[in-house]
Parts: structure tokens; sequence; C-alpha cells
């Protein structure tokens, strides 16, 4: 039931927001806020109790949806799913904060869009159902498409359409993709099921069973997103507001590499095996490539969107090094990039909300007279070019060590990113916070919800970069749980 | 000719009955309050009389009509989608100068029209059915007379429709020569191929050409050509007609007859149907894609929508049929809404069809703009929606049936749906520029009964997206008999 | 019939022959029936041309004034005339 | 006792996270306080952990202060521990003591800086990371410490942010070291991957019973090792970023840039050491590199006239000393140059630094002059600084310490007497740029005038400094001369001895202290009468000063190879040439919308033949597949 709650909880949250935002300009914030704050409390709640050891799932919520089809609401919390909703409700108080003042247009509808993509990025880390799983997977684009064309910047509209349609295009072919293999199961076993684990026991035949995960993939690629499906993300995350930055970066992203670890690597573990060179390529030229480009951009949200192409792809490598310790580098990559990445957008913003541009021409020199800022932003460039004591080295050396272990040239030539992504890092802190200030700009420094903001992302970055062990020891079970086929341990 | 005969046709009696009423009731003293309340009253009570006629089916009544499980569901569709044109209308047609009253007479007889249609077992209750759907649209389109674009619309219409109907009737009597049998069951046994009834090339000939007659009114690609015009140019309660009363008798005739058993797979015929399918998904969204007018832009995406339909149609099995219903369903309830809330909005002399006249509506009318939005997103086919659930049941359909390449195009061709989708949708909530005072959407309050029809559109369109499994019950068990 | 009834649909402009082309298709097929009934000796054909006959009435009687009222609008008779709606 | 060793790298850490939050608060007494205080008390720490260690040895000559599991995935769990053992214990004394004598340089020659507490802030983590590496047990933390200094390597050098010119400077050291570190990394994974541990010691057992000499996997390894040794310590060929990176504050360069960080690379070879056997080809490779890059960044340091670049080619140069022994199997001579090193050439910058501050930041050595009088304090510190050095003979530490590697050049396993003649070059050319820099600076006529006095905080860090310079030397005398090696003796528990094989009636190490001393006083000669007598007042114009000047073209070789090529790639590619292959399809769909659209022409006619070609079309198909 507490499942439920999680969702329910946003749900509810949103619509009040938007009933509340017709007469009050500041209860939707507040409201948003304490929803968040208590289901991160739940979601606190559910860590502190444990992760149950004798079955798959620590906590687990079944009803018959439609039975005609054995499509069933079927809400499952694991170690994997646990990890990701808190960093969901963290960032989601993250975003709030960082547009407590910024919204003046239209402040309840734009929390309802909040907390509803929320809520539905919160069920696709709960959803074992493949029908619940595609359904939330959709109910968090519209939302999300709303916040980016409504309180986006300039190119707003195209970029919220593109973010739409590659969503979109992707997602229905994995839509097919399960409607195929339920077929598949009822023809061998009488019964329709969407259910993950029924599902689990279809025999596919090989071409099939990779023909399924190319649909699949399809659409977690484009949402990671991988190489060359990457197009629409510099855009979206460049004109969304920045709680939609946030948002996307931090979670959105992630979803599509939960989708792979949820449902591609356990579904077609043969088919995952013959694909990994392939992916694992594509994850390399995406590190390289969004590293690159990343160090070509002009414009601050776009460099911060390419670098997460980059990293991206160093989750994808990961997932695709089908090893344990690839694979819990991935989790831990996974959160460090939705903290870092988050606070650089969050950063992104707050710049651009003083000096009313986004061009690293009209900045530089901005230590001068925001040293708090710049030295916080600089503490997350760092983390972001994989600096060893913060979260996403954890993950990135893991992820490394891992490939290493499957095929040492992908992990040395990715490891090329490192260095590629010290280039554009440097570059983002040379010209912003570094150099002469030549515009002469005087702003104030970091106000007390930016502070708010940076403080626990900080700790939650040390916190992964020294002593990631809790987070490992959520993940582990999940991570032991795929199937033998497609994770292959050395030694 | 039995009582219970007249008792299976009891709704279709009081029907037409209601439409004489109305006629009768102009004919002593106009009013038009009066005539949508009687309309809405006729409605109602042939709606109530389903129960009655469910009690005497499955029934062939005469050798001109089956009334079974099927035919009543979509009678009572009918009906319920005629009650809520008439609500929808009334608001409309307020605004209108000249006479309102025969509207509803007409359109109860197309409904009527509509009914003979889908109950229709023989070439000549389906032939009649179909004109009287057609003579009624006609004169719908053309309703607002004394303008130019109504009148167009209705000239177009009329030529068309009754060159359709020429070809529907050479093709029918092409295959009455060939097979010597009217019924229409005798033709699906000769589809199913069964021992010694084969179809000789007049056979197969006579059914091309009767597909033309059935796909000019569904407006599949290549006969869709038609459409635009004729949505842009009627008024919009007759836009929304067209597209749900006639579309949906005609594809229910369609799936009862021309499916069973999946028997046409392979055939030259069936090849013909997919490649409406996949030419009207692909045409449709393609010629809306830059559409700036609103009925437009819906004229097109429902010749994608009944390509969509069609990928159902030509799958093989029960889930195909289940599927096709369930889609139609949804669209029908998705499309109208839309032309409801256009119609509410526009409530004008002139209609108000522009994509700019709606540019900021969410920000003036943030519930009318929000169910448009809603509307929007079904028809699109994103989740909480019908229109989700709808794409869904026909992917399982077209999956099941291995029909890769149409999946393919569904998929290619409802991303460049969505693309416009989401034009209409950026323009709903896109900020207005200060000085931009509107005038085409006063900001006056939804007539009751509008908003009532409205409301319930809304509703089902949740309802059905959310929980549809009491609705896949019903529509499994009267489809039982079919495919 | 049906044939020459289609190539006068498409080849005149003249709303009127427009109208006549169509009613000449409608007969055709009404010949169709007749000679198919005969073919099978059944009545049914016949039937189907006394419906098609009465429908070709309607059908003329709608379309006729709706000319008229066209008519009125353009002072022509040309069908292209009525291209306001493209695109 | 022992146990205190965490305390060493904990108390620097601490008070730079309090300096970085509350740093900007404080009055600046409590920042020099913090700042300075963490250091010496963790030098404290340090000299307590080393009687401890000293007086009572822990069995196996080493200690494992094991603090938490950092991660734990499957086989992969690096412990978060520190490691004390004969080598580490030096870095660490070294490290702290030569840090705090740095630290309370600063507070007087920092004062004036409105980014006083960020700059203590950013000291205080650089020891706390230098320490972190020093005696990370785990290769992990040796790593996470060896990316700390050079984070703080990169702040301290684009320290004064105001000039572009530092920033660049700042980033141009960060990226090429960090190509070296990215070397280093996929070393890591393939030690992990093939020795399944990154524990140091553990690898070390591994990897001697595992892997035979010479074996692929051991050179692969040791080759990458040396990747990061080279990027981090300033060698071919990436030596390039240590001259640019003067551009942070003295002090900086003296702690990071000539006594600490840049001699990681060489701790890193000495503590791998075993790998380095395991692969011959490349230790021979290390002496290599060691001896090009003394030689070459000698001939640099001889043309520069920025008197801070002379000592930045002067410590690549002498780091360059410490490749050649380690190439060689020397380890104890390169830890004992090493540790003379960094106290030498950390006199020498802070010495350059009060030069430079007293002459309102002039650097160019061709407009001091004369300042032997004036400034006292910093002559005499050049002049025993220089003379360490350049070796002057029996009184210096640096004579002992260079003299060593040169014995050992020649009489190792590996040694030849080409590696002999290069260090006796290299010792050439170091006694005659450190003697021009003397003469050119203090000597001849004054051209600038000397604004303020070094005081107290200046004045005693270079005293103790010079002390060290000429005592350290004794720690190790060669025995030939009846001296005691007693370092080498300490460190042999970790370092093994080398075998001393060339050893001939004229190959002895008396002849070679000889060379050396001779060597020393021609280098001495040529400078006086160049830069004393003759008084060259202007830098030398030829093409190969100006070749020599630019470090040999290096950064010209780079641009052209790397940099520009990337830039390049990065602009042309800034619109994304992927996006275009979408913008091609939504163009198409445009087309295709446009070309449908012709369709709907609105005439009746029109349509109806769309119902005719339709039917004809589809009874085609029909006649066609039947």
């Amino acid at each position: 039931m507490i499942l439920l709650w999680l969702i329910a909880i946003l749900i509810l949250a949103g619509v009040l927001a938007a009933v509340a935002g017709r007469f009050n300009a500041a209860a939707p914030r507040v409201i948003s806020l304490a929803a968040l704050v208590l289901d991160l409390a739940l979601c606190l709640g559910l860590w502190g109790r444990g992760l149950s050891s004798a079955s798959r799932w620590s906590e687990e919520l079944s009803w018959t949806w439609v039975p005609q089809l054995g499509i069933h609401f079927h809400l499952a919390l694991d170690g994997l799913g646990l990890v990701l909703i808190l960093l969901t409700m963290f960032l989601g108080i993250m975003a709030v904060l960082a547009s407590w003042n910024g919204i003046q247009r239209s402040p309840g509808f734009f929390h309802f869009n909040v907390m509803w993509v929320l809520a539905g990025v919160t069920g696709v880390f709960l959803a074992v159902d493949l029908f619940l799983f595609y359904f939330f997977w959709e109910l968090m684009l519209v939302p999300m498409y709303f916040l980016i064309a409504i309180w986006g910047y300039q190119r707003r509209i195209y970029a919220a359409v593109k973010f739409f349609l590659f969503t979109q295009i992707s997602s229905l072919l994995m839509l097919i993709a399960m409607i195929v293999l339920v077929i598949l199961h009822q023809r061998t076993a009488g019964f329709y099921s969407f259910d993950l684990q029924d599902l689990l026991a279809t025999p596919l035949a090989p071409d099939m069973e990779m023909l399924l995960a190319l649909g699949f993939l399809a659409a977690f690629a484009v949402k990671l997103p991988a190489f060359p499906f990457h197009t629409w993300l510099p855009d979206a995350h460049a004109e969304a507001p920045t709680a939609g930055s946030v948002i996307l970066a931090g979670l959105l992203l992630k979803t599509g590499a939960f989708g792979m670890l949820r449902f591609v690597l356990p579904l077609f573990p043969h088919a995952v095996q013959r694909l990994a060179p392939l992916m694992m390529t594509l994850a390399v030229l995406g590190i390289l490539y969004g590293a690159i480009l990343a160090f070509a951009q002009n414009d601050l949200k776009r460099m911060v969107a390419y670098t997460s192409v980059s990293h991206m792809g160093f989750v994808l490598l990961g997932i695709f090094a089908l090893n344990p310790i690839a694979l819990q580098g991935v989790v831990v990559q996974m959160v460090s990039h939705g903290i870092s990445t988050g606070a650089l957008f969050v950063l992104a913003g707050a710049l651009n909300e003083r000096l009313h541009s986004r061009e690293l021409r009209d900045m530089g020199g901005l230590w001068e007279t925001m040293p708090m800022l710049s030295g916080v932003g600089l503490f997350f460039v760092m983390a972001s070019a994989g600096m060893p004591g913060l979260g996403d080295f954890v993950g990135e050396f893991m992820v490394l060590l891992g490939t290493y272990q499957a095929t040492p040239v992908l992990s040395a030539l990715a490891a090329l990113g490192m260095i590629t992504g010290a280039c554009y890092a440097l570059r983002l802190a040379q010209k912003t916070f570094l150099g002469p200030n030549v515009h002469h700009s005087d702003f104030p420094d970091a106000r007390w919800n930016e502070r708010a903001i940076a403080v626990p992302m900080m700790v939650c970055l040390l916190w992964i970069g020294l002593y990631p062990q809790p987070l490992l020891n959520m993940i582990r079970p999940a991570i032991d749980n795929m199937p033998r086929q497609a994770v292959t341990a050395r030694r | 000719m039995t009582a219970s005969d007249l008792v299976a046709l009891s709704p279709l009696i009081l029907l037409s009955a209601t439409a004489l009423v109305v006629m009768l009731s102009i004919a002593i003293r106009r009013h038009h309050g009066a005539s949508a309340t009687l309309a809405l009253l006729g409605l109602a009570a042939s709606f109530a009389s389903l129960r009655w006629a469910a009690s005497v089916t499955p029934r062939q009544v005469t050798g001109l009509l089956l009334i079974d499980g099927y035919t009543l569901f979509y009678w009572g569709v009918l009906l319920a989608l005629a009650a809520a044109v008439v609500l929808l209308a009334y608001s409309y047609l307020e605004h209108q100068t000249g006479h309102q009253e025969e509207f509803y007479c007409l359109m109860l007889l197309a409904t009527a029209g509509g009914l003979v249609l889908v109950a229709s077992s023989h070439m000549a209750s389906l032939f009649l059915g179909f004109e009287i759907l057609s003579v009624s649209l006609y004169a719908l389109i053309a309703y607002l007379h004394l303008q130019r674009l109504p009148l167009e619309a209705g000239v177009k219409y009329l030529v068309l429709a009754a060159t359709s109907s020429a070809f529907l009737l050479f093709g029918m009597a092409l295959l009455y020569s060939e097979t010597g049998s009217m019924q229409l069951a005798t033709l699906a046994r000769f589809y199913m191929g069964a021992p010694n009834a084969a179809l000789g090339a007049a056979g197969w000939a006579g059914t091309v050409l009767m597909l033309t007659g059935i796909g000019f009114k569904l407006a599949v690609v290549p006969f869709h050509l038609w459409t635009p015009d004729v949505y842009q140019g009627a008024p919009l309660p007759t836009t929304a007609l067209v597209a749900t009363i006639s579309k949906g008798s005609v594809f229910a005739l369609l799936l009862r007859w021309f499916h069973p058993a999946g028997s046409l797979a392979g055939t030259p015929v069936w090849w013909a149907f997919v490649i409406m399918a996949a030419a009207s998904m692909l045409a449709g969204n393609l010629l809306a894609l830059r559409q700036n007018n609103v009925k437009r832009l819906l004229a097109y995406s429902s010749i994608a929508h009944m390509g969509y339909l069609m990928v159902a149609f030509v799958a093989a099995g029960p889930l195909a049929v289940q599927a096709a219903t369930y889609y139609l369903l949804a669209y029908v309830i998705t499309i109208l809404g839309a032309f409801g809330i256009m119609s509410v909005l526009c409530s004008g002399e002139e209609e108000c069809c522009e994509l700019e006249d709606y540019r900021g509506l969410f920000w003036q009318r943030p519930v009318l703009a929000a169910m448009f939005s809603a509307m929007l997103l079904s028809l699109a086919g994103i989740p909480l929606t019908a229109g989700f659930l709808g794409k869904f049941y026909v992917m399982a359909a077209g999956a099941s049936s291995a029909l890769w390449l149409l999946l393919f195009v569904l998929v290619a061709s409802s991303t460049i749906g969505l693309y416009y989708y989401l034009r209409v949708l950026v323009v709903l909530f896109s900020s207005l520029p200060e000085d931009h005072v509107k005038v085409m959407l006063p900001r006056g309050r939804v007539p009751a009964g509008a908003g009532f029809s409205l409301a319930v559109l809304v509703i089902l369109l949740f309802v059905f997206g959310l929980y549809p499994a009491p609705l896949w019950d019903l529509i499994r068990g009267i489809s039982a008999g079919i495919g | 019939m049906f044939l020459l009834g289609l190539a006068g649909l498409l080849t005149r402009r003249n709303l009127i022959f427009t109208l006549m082309c169509v009613e000449v298709m409608l007969n055709a097929s009404g010949l169709a029936f007749v000679a198919a009934g005969s073919r099978w000796g059944q009545v049914d054909g016949q039937v189907m041309f006394l419906f098609i006959v009465a429908m070709a009435a309607a059908e003329v009687s709608v379309g006729l004034a709706m000319v008229l009222q066209f008519h009125r609008e353009h002072p022509t008779l040309d069908s292209d005339a009525g291209d306001e709606m493209r695109g | 006792m022992l146990n205190l060793l965490w305390l060493a790298p904990a108390l620097p850490l601490t008070s730079a996270v309090l300096l970085a939050i509350f740093g900007s608060r404080w009055p600046r007494k409590l920042v020099s306080l913090a700042g300075v205080g963490s250091i010496g008390l963790a030098a404290v720490a340090s000299m307590l952990v080393a009687w401890s260690f000293l007086t009572a040895p822990p069995p196996g000559n080493a200690f494992v202060l094991p603090l938490w599991t950092w991660m734990a995935a499957g086989s992969f769990r690096p412990e978060f521990g520190l490691y004390l053992d004969p080598v580490s214990l030096l870095m660490l004394l070294v490290v702290t003591f030569v840090g705090f004598l740095i630290h309370l340089y600063s507070t007087e020659y920092m004062r004036g800086d409105e980014g006083y507490a960020r700059f203590f802030a950013y000291m205080n983590l650089f020891v706390a990371s230098m320490l972190l590496l020093v005696l990370g047990s785990n290769l992990l933390v040796l790593y996470m410490g060896w990316e700390g200094v050079g984070l703080c390597s990169y702040l301290l050098i684009g320290f004064w942010y105001r000039d572009a010119a530092n920033v660049r400077a700042a980033n141009k050291a960060f990226l090429v070291t960090r190509i070296g570190d990215t070397a280093f990394a996929i070393g890591l994974f393939l030690l992990f991957t093939q020795l399944g541990t990154l524990d140091i010691q553990q690898l070390m057992q591994r990897a001697q019973s595992q892997w035979p000499a010479g074996s692929t996997l051991a050179i692969a390894a040791a080759a990458l090792l040396l990747g990061g040794a080279v990027g981090k310590s300033a060698q071919l060929p990436l030596q390039t970023w240590l001259p640019d990176a003067m551009a942070g504050p003295t002090p900086t360069s003296a702690l990071i840039h000539a006594a600490t960080m840049v001699t990681a690379g060489v701790y890193l070879i000495a503590r791998t050491h075993v790998l380095f056997t395991l692969a011959p080809e490349v230790q021979l490779v290390v002496a290599v590199i060691g001896a090009a890059t003394l030689l070459m960044a000698a001939c640099s340091a001889l043309v520069q006239r920025d008197i801070k670049r002379v000592l930045a080619y002067s410590t690549i140069s002498q780091i360059g000393y410490m490749f050649l022994a380690l190439g060689l199997g020397a380890w104890s001579a390169a830890m004992f140059h090493f540790m003379t090193h960094a106290f030498f050439k950390a006199l020498l910058f802070l010495a350059a630094g009060a030069v430079i501050q007293s002459l309102h930041h002039e650097q160019d050595m061709f407009r001091m002059g004369g300042l032997r009088r004036e400034l006292p304090v910093a002559f005499w510190s050049f002049v025993i600084g220089g003379s360490a050095l350049a070796g002057l003979p029996l009184l210096t530490a640096g004579f002992f310490s260079k003299d060593l590697i040169l014995w050992q050049s020649w009489a190792g396993l590996n040694g030849s007497i080409w590696f002999w003649l290069c260090g006796m070059l290299g010792a050439l050319l170091t006694s005659l740029y450190t003697y021009r820099l003397v003469f050119l600076v203090f000597y001849g006529t004054a051209k600038s005038h000397v604004s303020e006095r070094p005081g107290l905080a200046i004045k005693l860090p270079l005293a103790v400094l010079c002390v060290l310079s000429i005592f350290a030397g004794y720690l190790d005398t060669p025995p030939h001369f009846g001296g005691v090696p007693r370092l080498s003796n300490f460190l042999n528990s970790t370092l093994p001895a080398l075998e001393e094989v060339h050893v001939g009636p004229v190959i002895t190490e008396v002849t070679t202290a000889l060379t050396a001393s001779l060597v020393f006083l021609a280098g001495f000669s040529l400078a006086y009468l160049l830069y004393y007598r003759r008084r060259v007042e202007q830098p030398a114009e030829s093409a190969l000063a100006r070749f020599w000047a630019a470090g040999w073209g290096f950064d010209t070789l780079y641009s052209w190879i790397f940099v520009r090529p990337f830039v390049w790639l990065a602009e042309v590619n800034r619109r994304d040439i992927v996006d275009s292959l979408y913008t091609a399809l939504a163009s198409l769909t445009q087309a295709s919308n446009g070309l449908l659209q012709r369709t709907e022409t609105g005439h009746v006619r029109w349509y109806a033949s769309g119902l005719a070609i339709g039917s004809a079309v589809f009874l085609g198909l029909v006649w066609w597949m039947r």
C-alpha cells in the first residue's frame, strides 16, 4: 500500500497545487514541497526498515486491472527501485526549491506538472507490470512537455516537440515489442500476462529475442540518451526551466538506464550478450562525442546537457559490460550524475536569473562578486569531471573497471573520456567563474534557497564519493537477481 | 413480421417516429427548444427500448435486418452519440440565423440510416441505410445554405456521395450476378471460400467497387479527398455527425461482414485493405502536418485514424474485432468531444477554426482548454485516455497477426501525427501577446446541455482510458459471434 | 454505361451535367441489377432497381436545390468555381 | 603512537573544510592560525609517529592503519587505509615539515591578498591530499590523493583568477597531468583485473608470484603507471605544464611544483618498483626518459629570463635525475635526491619569492641585479640553495644525493657510461644556470628599487631550509668516503639496495665524485666568466636559445598535433552533425506534406477522379494478384 501512497501523494499534491494556485500564488510551492518531503520521509522509512532478504521484493502491491489481457496494477520495490525513488524525491525537492521564486506564470499549473512528472517517474521505478510501466513511462512525458513548452526559454516549443517526438516514436517501438512478447508468452503459456515475473520464463527464438530486445532498447536508448539518439537532449535541457532541467537530467534520463536494468537484461539475456559489443561501442562513441560537443558549446545549459550525453555513455557502457561491478557502478553513476548535473543546472538557472543570459561570453570572473556560488559551482564541475572523493568518480571507476574485465580496449577508450571530461569541465569553470570580470557584473551571491539546494547535494556527493557502501548494499541484491546468462561474474 | 420482430426493431421505429414527430411539431409551431427536447426524448426512448429489444435478440427480422448483441451495442453507441450531438447542436444553432428546427429532424433521420446500416444483413437494407444517411447528410452539410462554405461543401458531398453510391450499387450488382444472392451472409461465405463457392473475376471486381463506396464513407485513402472540404464547410455539429455516426455505422457494417475469421487474409481484397490502411495512416498524418485550420486538421487526422482502425480490421482473430470496436468507440468519443468543444467556443455567427483563434486559450478558458487538450492527447494516443488504450489494442491485434509492416507504419505515422497535435497544444498553451484582445472567444458561460455532454465525454474518455475492463467484457460479449 | 457516366462526371464542368452523369451511373447499376436478377430468375434485381430510382429522385431533388443555391452564390455552374476550400 | 597516523591527513583536511566554509568571515589571524597550525600539528603528529616507528619498528618494518572499506562490490573491495613504511615515512616527514615551513612563509607572503583564507584552504587541502597519496595503502586511495593534489595544483596555479593567463596555465596543468592520470587509471583496471586486488602490498606480492619477469602484462602495467608518473612529475613527454604552472603564488610553486607534488611520480614508481623490476624494458625507458629530460630541461633553464621559470626547468631536470636513478634500480638514491631536492628547491623558490616580493612582483632576472646587499637573507639562501642544487662538493646535501645517482648510473646493473655522461653533462649545465641566476640577480648594478624587506615569517623558514640544505646530505654519505649510508639502509627494507656491478679500477665512486666536483667547478667558472666578468646584460637571442627557451618547441608541437585538431573538431561540429540527420527527416516529412497538399485542389471533379483512380488501382491489383 505504501507504494501506492508514494505515487498518490504526488498526484494529489499536483491537483491540490493546481487548485490552490488559482487563489494564492505561494501555496502551490509549499504544497509541493510538503508532499515531496512527506514522500522522502516515507522512502527513508522504507530504507530504514531494510530490504527483505527473504523475497525478491521488499514491498509489493498487485491489483487486477484489465483481466482480459492479464494486466495488473503491480508495483514492487527492490533496492534498485528504492535508490532511484530516493533520488527522485530528493531531486524533486531540489527542483521545487530551485524554482521557488522563478515562476511567475501560473505557479499552480507549474507545480501540477512537476508533481505529475515525479509521479510518473516514481511509477516507472516501481512498476513491474509491463503495461503499467509503459503507462507511467508515457505519463511522465506530457507534464514534462508542458514544463518545457510553457516555462522554457526562447526555443522552448521546438525543444519540447522534439523531446516528445523522439520519445514517442521510440516508446511505441517498445510498446510493440511488449505486446509481441506478451502474445508469444500467451502462445506458450496459454494465458495473457504483462507481469514481468511471468514473462521472464518465455522461451524465445534467438532472432525474435533480438528483435524484441531492440524494441525495448529503442525506447531506453533514446531516453538515456545513447549516441546517436541524443540530439533531443541538448535542446530539451537547454530550453527547459531549471526545475525541468533538473528533473530531466536527474531523473528522466535515469529511467532509460533503469529500463535496461529492470527489463532488457532479465528478459533478453542472450540477445543482450550478442548486442553488448555494439552497445558498448555506441557508449564509448557517446562518451567522447558528448564530451567534445560539450567542450564546443557556448551556451552554459547546452554545455551541461552534452556532459550528460557523455556521462550517460558511461552508464550504457556499464550496463552492457554485463558484470556485477559495472552494474553497481552504473547505479552509483546514475545517482551521482543526477545530483551533480542537477546541481549544475540549478547553477545555470541561478546565473540566468541574475545575468539573463546563458551565454558563456556574458560570464567570466563571477568569482569576484559571487565567491560562494562560484565555489559551489566549481565543486560540482569537478564532481562532473570525476574527481575522486565525489560520487561520480566511484560510479565511473566501477563502470570502467567492470568494463575492463569485459573488453579492455573499449574501457581504455572510454577512459579517454576522463580527459575530454576534464576539457569541458575546465572550459566551463574558466569561462564562468574565473578570468577577468570583463562585464563588471555585480550580482548578489547565493540566496537561501540556493544554499539549501547546494549543501545537501554536496553532502550527498561526498558521501557517495567516500562511503558508497550503503548505496551499494541496497543495489547488490537487485544485481544478484539478474539472470546468470546475462551477467557473467568473472572470478 | 411478428410481434417479437417489432420489439426487436423498436429502437429504430421509435427513432423514425421521433423524426416524424419533430417534423410535425415544426409544421405546427416553430420552436427551437421544443424540437431539440423532442429529439432528445425520442433518442432517450429509443435508447431505453434497447433493453426491451435485447430481450428478443438475436433475431433475423425479415431477410433484411439482423438484430443481435452486436447490432444493439452499436445502436446504443449511435443513439448516445446522436444525443450528444443534439445537445451540442442546440447551443451552436442558437447563434445561427435562419431556421434551426429542421436540423434535428434531419439528424434523427441520418441516425436512423446509421441504425439500418448497422443492422443490415442484405444488400437492399445496406443500400437503404446508406442512402438515408447520405441524403440527410447532404442537407445537414449545406444546412447553413446562406453561407458559401457550407453550400460548397454540400455540393461536393452530394456529387461525390452519389457517385460513390453508384460505385457501391454497381459493385453489388456485379456480386449479385456472380453469387445469385443479396444476403450478406452468403457473400461472407463466399469470401470464406466455402466449398463450391469461389468468386470469379466479376465477383472480385464487384467487391472492389463496393469497397469504393464504403471507403468513401470512411474516408480512407485513396477515397479521402473530399474529407477536409466537407469537414471545413459543414456546420460543426454536422461535422461531428459525419465524423462519428456516419463513419461509425459504416465501419460497424464493414467489420461484421467483411471481417469473418480473417477469411480475406491473403486475398487481393485483403491486400487492398492493407494498402488502404497504410496509405491512410501516412497520408492522413502527413496532410495534417502543417494545416492551420483546426477542422481540416481534424479531418486529415480522421483519415489517419481510419487507417489505424483498418490495421485492426485486417488483423485476424477475435482480438481484432474487439480492438477495432474499442478503437472506434474511443475515437468517436474523442472526436465528438473535440468538435463539441469547438462548437461551444465558436458560438458566433462565424466559426473560428483557424489555429490562431485558439492562441492562449488555456489562460482564458482553462477548463475548456484542458478538455480540448485531453481530447488531443487521446487522439495522439497518450496514456490516461481512451485513445491510448484504443491504439494499444490495435497494436495488440496487429502484432498477434504479425502485421509488422503495418505496425511500423503505424508507429512512424502516429509520431508524425503527434507533431500536429502538439502544434495545437502549443497554441492552446502559448502566451498571448499583450495587445491581443480576444473577440472570437467571449467569456460566456458554457450552455448547460453542451457542458453536460462535454463533461460526460471527458469522463468517458478517462474512464475508458483507465478502467477498460467492463467495457472490454461487453465488447467481447457482443463480438463473440464475429471474427 | 457506368463508365460513360463516370467519364462524363470527370470531364464536364457544368454542375447540371455532373448531376446527370451521376444519374447515368446510378441507372447503369440499376440495369446491372435487373440483368443479374434475370440471370438467377429472381425478382430481387427489379426490386433493387425500384429502390434505386426512388433514391435517385430524392438525390436529384436535393441536388438541384443546392445547385440553384450555388448558382446564386457563384454566377456560374462551373463546378471548379467551388474551390474556396483546399490545401 | 602509530595510530596517530590518521591525524596527519585529517588535520589539514579539517582545516581546509573550515576555511572553505567560514574563512571569508574569519579574521586574518584566525585564518593563519588554522592554516598554519593544522599543518604544524600534522608535522608534530608525523614526528611522533616517526619517533615511534624508529624506536620500536613494527613487525616487517611496515604499519597498516585500516580505516574503512571504501566500496565493496563483489571481489572489488578497496580498503580505505593508511600504510606506513620507511619510504612513506620519509615522504610524510618531508611533506609535513617542508609544508609547515612554506605555510609559515605564506602568512607573510600572502598577507595583503584578498583571497587569504582561500589560499590557505587550498594549501591545506593540498597537504591533506598529498598525505593521502603518500600514505594510501591502496592504489585507489593513492589515486584519490593523486587527483586531489592535481586539483589543488589547478586551484593554486589559477589562484589569481582575474588574469586569464593564469587560468590558462592552470587548465594546462590539469589537462596534461590528467592525460597521465588516465593512463594510471587504466593501469589500475589492468592490475585489478589480472591480480584481483588494489592493495599495494598484496599487489606487489601477487605480481611477483604470478607474473614472470618480462611478461607482457607486467610491461603493460608498468608502462601505464609510468604514464601517470610522467604526467605528474613533468617528465618527457608531458613536461610542458610545469613552467607555465609558475603562474601560481610562489609558496605554491615551492610546495607543489618543487618540493612535493611533482615528485609524486617518483614516489609512485618507487612504491610499485616490483612491477618495474618485472618489466626491465619499461625500467630502461624510465632511465632514458630521466636522462633525456634532465638534459633538455637543463638547456631550457639556461636561457630563461624569468627567475621562477629557471627554477621550474631546474625542477624538471632534477626530477629527471630521480627518474634516471629509478630507471637504473637505484631506488633509494632517487628517494634521497627527492629529499634533498625538496629542501633546497623549496629554499630556492622561497628565496625567489622574497626577491620577487621585494621588487613589486618583478620576475625578469635581467631587470634585477645587485641585490646582494639589499637582500642578504635572500642572497645567502640563494647561495646555499643554489650550491646544493649545483652540487658544491662535500658541503651541500645536493652533492651527496646527486653523486649517489651519478655513481649508480654507471655502477648499477643497468648502468652504462652513457647515462653517466648524461648525468655529468646535466651537472655541468646545472651548475652553469644556477650561478648564472645568482650572478644576474645579486651582482652587478641594481636596476630595481627594493620596496620592502622580508620579515621574520619569511626569514625563519629560509634559515631552517638553509640548514637542511646543507646538513641533510650527511644522512647518507658514501662509504668510500668513510660515511654511513643511513638513509639507504633505512629504506632497504622496502627498496632493495642496488647491486653495484660495474666497478673497476677506473670506475670507482671516488672518480665519479672527483669528476662531479670538476664539473661543478667548470660550470661555476663559466658562469663567473659570462655573467660576472663580462656581465652579459641581454639574454641570448640565437635560434637555439629561442628554441630552448620555448621548452624545445613542445608546446607548439602539441598545439598542432592535439589542441588544434581537437578545438577544430569541436568548433566544426558545434551544431552536432548527427542532428542534421533528424532535421533531414523532418524536412522530408514537411516536403511530403507539401506534395500531398497539392492533391487537395478543392475541385470536385478531381475528387471524383480520386474515387475512380482508386477503384481502378484496386481493380488492377485484384486482376494482377488473381
